[in-house]
């Protein structure tokens, strides 16, 4: 580390270092950019990997934590942190012109604390309509309902970007762009859409039946679950994560669960550690099963669809019967998990595991080589390795373009270093490599499965946990491979009961934030098929 | 040969009832009546009993069990269906081409009438048959496509729009294909007259008749036959996944119901012709010398083979729906310029030396001559 | 009429829930009386619009997915004549209100709303349509459709499973069952009206019962 | 490779696999169907134990209940489902003490976390799994969850049996019919 | 009954069909109006200029090559009825024709017509 140490010194000598959960630096906003692009420009391992972008509120001031990681050596993380104290009009700098996965980021930590980014191209609000009163994760935001009426009235989308550029004589110019021609044929793909996998909306430009550009308009299902946070205690927010992508429900609770056990320093019994991780992988095939199913229905073929949910229907049996819940299964709870399991879950899982490998060669029967299917999915929507990393897409999605990104390798957390499993990886970049990245992905959780589910410790499910938690004063932040790419969650806290800031990485902003450029000339057929190989789920980019 | 259940006597009592009790005008307009509501009521039974087998077949190939609640296993489901779009409420869209978007189910419907009317459903049982049937047949049809552009078009609709663009992309094209895949049958049969067509497949239908490439005439008619009535694996034009409803995306009530009734009838109009042309018609299964089976299988009424043959064509076409993803528009056109095409070209010529060097069945084994 | 009358296969009357909600709705509808022979029409009418009820699937969040579970093999839809998913609302009858409604979604739902056909329905399907739900105290979340549209059964559940969801479009049915089509009665959805404003002149509309008119 | 053998080899490997996908529907077409048929089947349908859908104050025959209008629930509950009213009475010793007014839960509301049933320090809620829930009316899935005219149980009463709580997963006993009829019968009484 | 009655009988069955049908659906269906029903829908979202613009489409190169095949089906269709009473004259004048319109077909194809942009 004290090698990176010195390059951070380098570029920046004015820079804080401190070694906390991890390295942290935190820097004026005028040296930021400096900073970052030595760290991105390091050549034995550059940070190119922008986890997440979180916007900050300390009451004094207003400021962004960047989390960047290396596509060399995921394990590798580092914080940089910046803050400005003008509240009136905060500006910082923008990192776009690295990481592509900065944009949307940015665009939203203005439309949730006002904050702008000079240099970003497209600083219109993302998440909240543009006419929005207030700063909705300010600390001083005004939630009076009169200020933001319930309305039925269409609002118009605007096709102005405002930006703010710096030219060379380092001089902040305010302009307006257009994002669309005069003449584009502009037609509206979501919200209310079979196929956008919930209600997102791509504003498109068509020529002909080829997309031209496309905008992505999302909010139509953001909830504000961030601000929420702030106001309720530890076990409360429970409930929130599975509602986020609750596709992988049981992983981003246990990724809440870790963080929280982590800052409060609670050991976790090896029995609820087992029971997590097989419900994890359970969950993960019900993902992939669903995003399979979905991904088939995108290109037309129903039944296919009606297999996935088929099968999938037997691992909701086994989390009804498990914590009573099929999709939301509030299994997860801090300090262990709320239901042991039933007596006869094994016999269960047991019994699904050659079923679904079954399936699985039915699947490849019915359309893994399917001529058509093959036609739509091979060589459609590449993503190199390169967009994958600066948009930052995991999951199997990444991994469809080679970047090696499964947080259970990298950073194992709770039993997967006990386990023994590969990491799927196909370097093509297209649909097809994406759609069986998902398949064997199945393969490799039934494999898990296999390994954990005899040797179930007995004991306790649940460890001694205080009525009241409060985490200590500091920055947490744990990340888990959840069904769509690396899910993580960074808790703030000020030593109170609640938290002072939380955020939720999500997986599916990346996913979506790269459609733009691999739908670029592709059919519009297509683009509803690279859609469902992309697999988002929009609840968890809206939050 | 005995045919007891056949309708032809009764038809040709009640012509000659008419004609000798009426004048002669009068007995015309009473035939035209009755001719009218047969075909009405049959168009409509059809539609509604396709609507209910699809959905059950459907149902069966998804692992599903399908309507089930209304009647035994749900048969009057579509019974149902059809009071609830008859008052559905028709809603007027403002600022569409109004005079084309109310005409556009009519070319529909009536297209597909007209073809309907054609269809030799069974000894006697048709309608219109022209001696240039063949050509006919070809030529309503393609009304229908013009409904479904004029649907798209006048909507003022975008994705109605990008609908219809497809289907008349993905119309023009099959026709070819059908329309070649039909002539090799009139080179092999030498007639064009629907009626005539059945009759010469006394014993030996046509497909068996004109073996490889009548086969394979089949096959293509089946294939640009299914693309043209806009159904998967070719369902581009409405495709519900990109399109939400295609070309009739703002049509509601009835006139929504009368684009899908037209959907599920041409399906049965494709198989129907492929059976007409490729499969015998209405003629039982006929082994020349075997009186006592051919009198069995005379008892079966003709119309019932009709419909066995013709259901087996649906049910293969509701097969390949539900089992493939669909195409992209440029593998759909591929498919028809690249391979149909050119295939069907050479099919042809293909066909013509079979039959000028007599190497059909019949030719080869004159047995098989009617 | 009694609400005993009101059949539906398989599930007898009483073991219904909230038989008292549908009797006060056809104590209303009966106020006035009705001739025989438009009541045997009502009744045949009802029964087609009841079984062939086509959804919509206004599916925003997990909710959505717990409707997709049942339109597919496990619970099948179907059996009901409710698997014509239609995608375009001039289509369907039968809004699925499936998941949050947000600030930025509710012009949305009032717009996809307004422009089904008639006679048109709306279920609200679990707890954040209902009411918010788990997000009832955000900024940005409308506390249940029926701020933004009418609704006619609610489903509670987080999300509902697929039987509740069954259940709730059976009662639907039953609703529908009791409806006066031919006397152009209908109950009168309720909504909370004080939220919706006219967006070309900026005035409160007025609700009235739409079928009416 | 010759276009020509490319031209014609790719039709055939095509037909193949397309053959392959049909037979896998055709083998379908032929199994049993693995529908489960409710509300036909409502007299056989097994719904897990675990499974939460309303939440229910058990009784006892005396109509007595456990709740001692602590509030940890409302306290606990995210999203404010729960509202537990209570009144100060005197007792014959002449202390103050709480007793439960009305316990009501919001079913349209509630997201059955089951933090309410956990944290219950007196095992006075539960939930059941009775799933069939659909209301007209939006103000009935607001339920009393405490009979009228019913109190707080004496303690060393011999309690009836605890269903499933949560983390106490050890006691697996479900909620018995009776139990789930109770809870059925509070909301009629609302 | 001839032919062109029966026709007309028939087609008059198709237009009875919707007359009927959608006068009885005007008749018993209800009405209602409101201020977003006649709009166009479009993912429930007003829509972004007018749809008929002018719209790029690659289906004209199709539609042209399939005048040109259409008009030959129109030549083929009598030709093939007579096809066996001509014998080998037929077969060989018939395909020059087809040979020529293939040719024309290969041309397209290797120009890069039929790929679909």
């Amino acid at each position: 580390m004290s090698n990176i140490q010195d390059i951070i010194l380098n570029a920046v000598p004015e820079a804080l270092i401190e070694e906390k959960q991890k390295l942290t630096v935190t820097v004026e906003p005028k040296q930021l950019h400096p900073l970052v692009k030595a760290l991105y420009e390091n050549k034995d391992l550059p940070f190119d990997y922008l986890i997440s972008l979180i916007g900050m509120d300390w009451e004094d001031k207003l400021g962004v934590i960047y989390l960047f990681s290396s596509s060399k050596d995921m394990s590798q993380e580092i914080a940089v942190i910046t803050a400005t104290e003008d509240r009136e009009n905060p500006l910082l700098y923008s990192i776009t012109d690295m990481y592509e996965a900065a944009h949307l980021n940015e665009r939203e930590v203005y439309a949730m604390l006002g904050i702008r980014f000079i240099n970003n191209p497209d600083m219109r609000r993302f998440l909240l309509d543009g006419d929005w009163n207030g700063y909705p994760l300010c600390k001083d935001y005004d939630a009076d309902p009169t200020l933001n009426p319930i309305t039925i009235a269409n609002k118009e989308i605007t096709d102005l970007a405002p930006r703010i550029m710096e030219d060379e004589n380092g001089n902040l110019v305010e302009s307006v762009a257009n994002i669309f021609d005069e003449d584009d044929y502009i037609i509206n793909i979501g919200p209310q859409h079979p196929s956008t996998h919930g209600v997102m909306h791509f504003r498109t430009a068509l020529n002909g039946e080829v997309v031209k550009k496309i905008d992505v308009n999302s909010g139509y299902i953001h909830r504000g679950i961030e601000k929420m946070c702030e106001t309720m205690t530890y076990p409360q927010i429970l409930h929130l994560t599975d509602r986020l992508d609750y596709l992988s429900a049981g992983m981003n609770r246990h990724a809440l669960c870790m963080c929280i056990e982590k800052a409060a320093e609670i050991e976790v019994p090896m029995r609820a550690e087992y029971i997590r991780v097989i419900m994890d992988e359970l969950n993960r095939i019900s993902s992939h099963l669903l995003a399979w199913a979905a991904h088939c229905n995108d290109l037309g073929a129903t039944t296919a669809f009606v297999y996935g949910v088929r099968e999938r229907e037997h691992v909701l049996d086994i989390f009804d019967k498990t914590c009573g819940g099929r999709l939301i299964i509030n299994q997860n709870v801090v300090g262990g998990v709320m239901f042991d399991i039933y007596p006869d879950f094994q016999k269960d899982v047991k019994a699904f595991i050659p079923y679904m490998r079954e399936k699985l060669v039915e699947y490849d029967d019915f359309f893994s080589h399917n001529p058509i299917a093959l036609n739509r999915m091979v060589n459609v929507g590449n993503m190199s390795r390169e967009d994958a990393i600066t948009y930052a897409v995991t999951g199997p999605a990444g991994r469809g373009s080679g970047f090696s990104c499964d947080v259970r390798i990298h950073k194992p957390y709770s039993l997967y270093e006990k386990v023994e499993f590969k990491e799927v990886i196909r370097t093509e970049g297209d649909s097809y490599a994406r759609y069986m990245n998902r398949l064997d992905e199945i393969e490799q959780s039934l494999h898990i499965i296999e390994q954990l589910i005899d040797d179930i410790p007995e004991g306790e499910i649940l460890a001694k946990v205080k009525p009241i938690i409060r985490l200590p004063e500091g920055q947490y932040y744990q990340s888990v491979e959840a069904g769509k790419g690396e899910f993580a969650v960074f808790i703030e806290s000020k030593g109170d009961k609640f938290p002072y800031r939380v955020k939720f990485r999500s997986p599916s902003l990346a996913a979506v934030s790269v459609m733009p450029l691999i739908c670029k000339d592709e059919l519009l057929t297509d683009f509803i098929g690279i859609g469902g190989s992309m697999d988002y789920v929009i609840p968890d980019i809206d939050r | 040969m005995k045919q007891p259940l056949e309708l032809t006597g009764l038809i040709s009592n009640l012509h000659t009832f008419f004609r000798s009790n009426l004048t002669p005008f009068w007995a015309t307009v009473i035939e035209g009546a009755l001719v009218l509501i047969a075909v009405l009521a049959a168009y409509a039974i059809i539609a509604l009993a396709l609507i209910y087998i699809e959905r059950k077949i459907t149902a069966f190939f998804q692992s599903r069990l399908g309507p089930n609640r209304l009647g035994k296993y749900g048969w009057i489901q579509s019974v149902a269906d059809l009071i609830k779009i008859l008052i559905k409420e028709i809603i007027h869209i403002n600022k569409v081409d109004k005079v084309l978007f109310y005409a556009a189910p009519f070319f529909v419907i009536v297209s597909s009438v007209l073809t309907f009317g054609i269809i030799p459903f069974g000894q006697g049982l048709q309608a219109v048959d022209f001696n240039i049937g063949i050509v006919y047949i070809l030529a309503v049809s393609s009304i229908g496509i013009i409904g479904v552009l004029l649907a798209g078009w006048s909507s003022n609709n975008k994705y109605s729009m990008i609908g219809a663009m497809r289907s008349g992309a993905q119309f023009i094209s099959y026709e070819l294909s059908a329309g070649f895949a039909l002539m090799t049958v009139v080179v092999l049969s030498g007639t064009m007259q629907v009626s005539e067509i059945v009759e010469s497949q006394r014993y030996a239908w046509n497909v068996f008749n004109g073996h490889i490439p009548a086969m394979i005439a089949f096959v293509i008619y089946l294939i640009s036959g299914h693309a043209e009535t806009n159904r998967g694996p070719f369902d581009l034009p409405e495709a519900e996944g990109e399109l939400t409803a295609g070309y009739h995306t703002e049509y509601s009530g009835l006139q929504f119901g009368f684009f899908y009734l037209a959907e599920y009838l041409n399906m049965f109009i494709i198989a129907a012709i492929a059976t007409t042309v490729f499969l015998g018609g209405w003629m039982p299964i006929q082994v020349q010398g075997w009186d006592g089976f051919n009198q069995v299988m005379w008892y079966i009424p003709s119309y019932v083979w009709f419909f066995a043959k013709t259901g087996v064509l649906i049910f293969f076409s509701l097969w390949v729906r539900w089992s493939f993803p669909r195409l992209r528009i440029d593998l759909l056109l591929n498919l028809e310029w690249k391979y149909l095409l050119p295939i069907n070209l050479v099919n042809i010529i293909v066909m013509v030396v079979v039959v000028l060097l007599g190497w059909t069945l019949e030719d080869l084994f004159p047995i098989f001559r009617p | 009429m009694d609400v005993n009358k009101v059949k539906i296969k398989a599930l007898p009357s009483d073991d219904f829930k909230d038989n008292e909600t549908l009797q006060a709705y056809i104590d209303e509808l009966n106020a006035t009386g009705t001739n025989v022979v438009v009541g045997k029409l009502d009744q045949m009418i009802n029964w087609g619009r009841a079984n062939s009820l086509w959804p919509l699937a206004f599916a925003t969040s997990c909710c959505g997915i717990e409707f997709m579970a049942a339109a597919a093999a496990h619970y099948d839809l179907a059996r009901f004549g409710m698997e014509v998913v239609r995608n375009s609302p001039r289509q369907a009858d039968l809004m699925v209100v499936a998941g949050t409604i947000v600030h930025k979604m509710g012009p949305l739902l009032r717009r996809v709303y307004d422009q089904m056909a008639e006679p048109k329905y709306v279920v609200a399907m679990g707890a954040c349509a209902i009411s918010g739900g788990p997000f009832v105290n955000s900024y940005h979340v409308i506390n249940g459709a029926d701020k933004i549209i009418p609704v006619d059964v609610y489903i509670p559940g987080c999300p509902p499973r697929p039987e509740s969801l069954f259940y709730g479009l059976l009662q639907l049915q039953r609703k529908v069952k009791v409806e006066k089509f031919f006397g152009n009665k209908r109950i009168v959805r309720p909504y909370n009206p004080d939220t919706l404003i006219n967006p070309k002149t900026g005035e409160t509309v007025k609700v009235e019962n739409e079928f009416n008119k | 490779m010759n276009p020509f053998f490319k031209y014609f080899s790719g039709i055939f490997t095509a037909l193949g696999s397309l053959i392959g996908g049909l037979r896998v529907t055709w083998r379908e077409l032929w199994r049993k169907k693995v529908t489960m048929q409710y509300p036909e089947n409502r007299d056989t349908l097994q719904i897990s134990d675990r499974w939460r859908s309303e939440l229910y104050m058990p009784h006892d025959e005396n109509n007595e209940h456990a709740c001692t209008a602590c509030g940890i629930c409302m306290i606990n509950c995210p999203n404010g489902t729960i509202t537990v009213t209570s009144n100060m009475v005197e007792n014959e010793e002449g202390r103050k003490k709480r007793v439960l007014d009305k316990h009501i839960w919001d079913y349209g509301m509630c997201t059955f976390c089951n933090i309410c049933v956990i944290t219950c320090p007196s095992d006075a809620i539960f939930f059941n799994n009775d799933f069939e829930g659909a209301m007209f009316d939006r103000s009935k899935l607001v339920h009393t969850l405490n009979k009228p005219g019913s109190k707080l149980r004496e303690k060393k009463k011999n309690l009836p049996p605890t269903p499933l709580k949560g983390e106490k997963g050890a006691t697996i006993s479900p909620p018995k019919k009776q139990e789930t009829q109770q809870g059925i019968d509070d909301k009629k009484v609302s | 009954m001839d032919n062109t009655s029966l026709f007309v009988v028939v087609l008059l069955a198709g237009l009875t069909l919707v007359v009927l049908g959608l006068g009885a659906a005007l008749l018993l269906s209800p009405k209602s109006i409101n201020f977003q029903k006649g709009e166009p829908y479009e993912c429930g979202l007003p829509t972004h200029g007018t749809s008929w613009m002018q719209f790029r489409v690659g289906y004209y190169l199709y539609a042209i090559l399939f005048l040109m095949f259409d008009v030959e089906t129109i030549f083929l269709f009598p030709w093939s009825t007579v096809v066996r009473q001509m014998g080998m004259t037929g077969l060989v004048s018939i395909l020059i024709f087809i040979v020529i319109l293939g040719l024309g077909l290969a041309y397209a194809w290797r120009k890069g017509i039929l790929k679909w942009t």
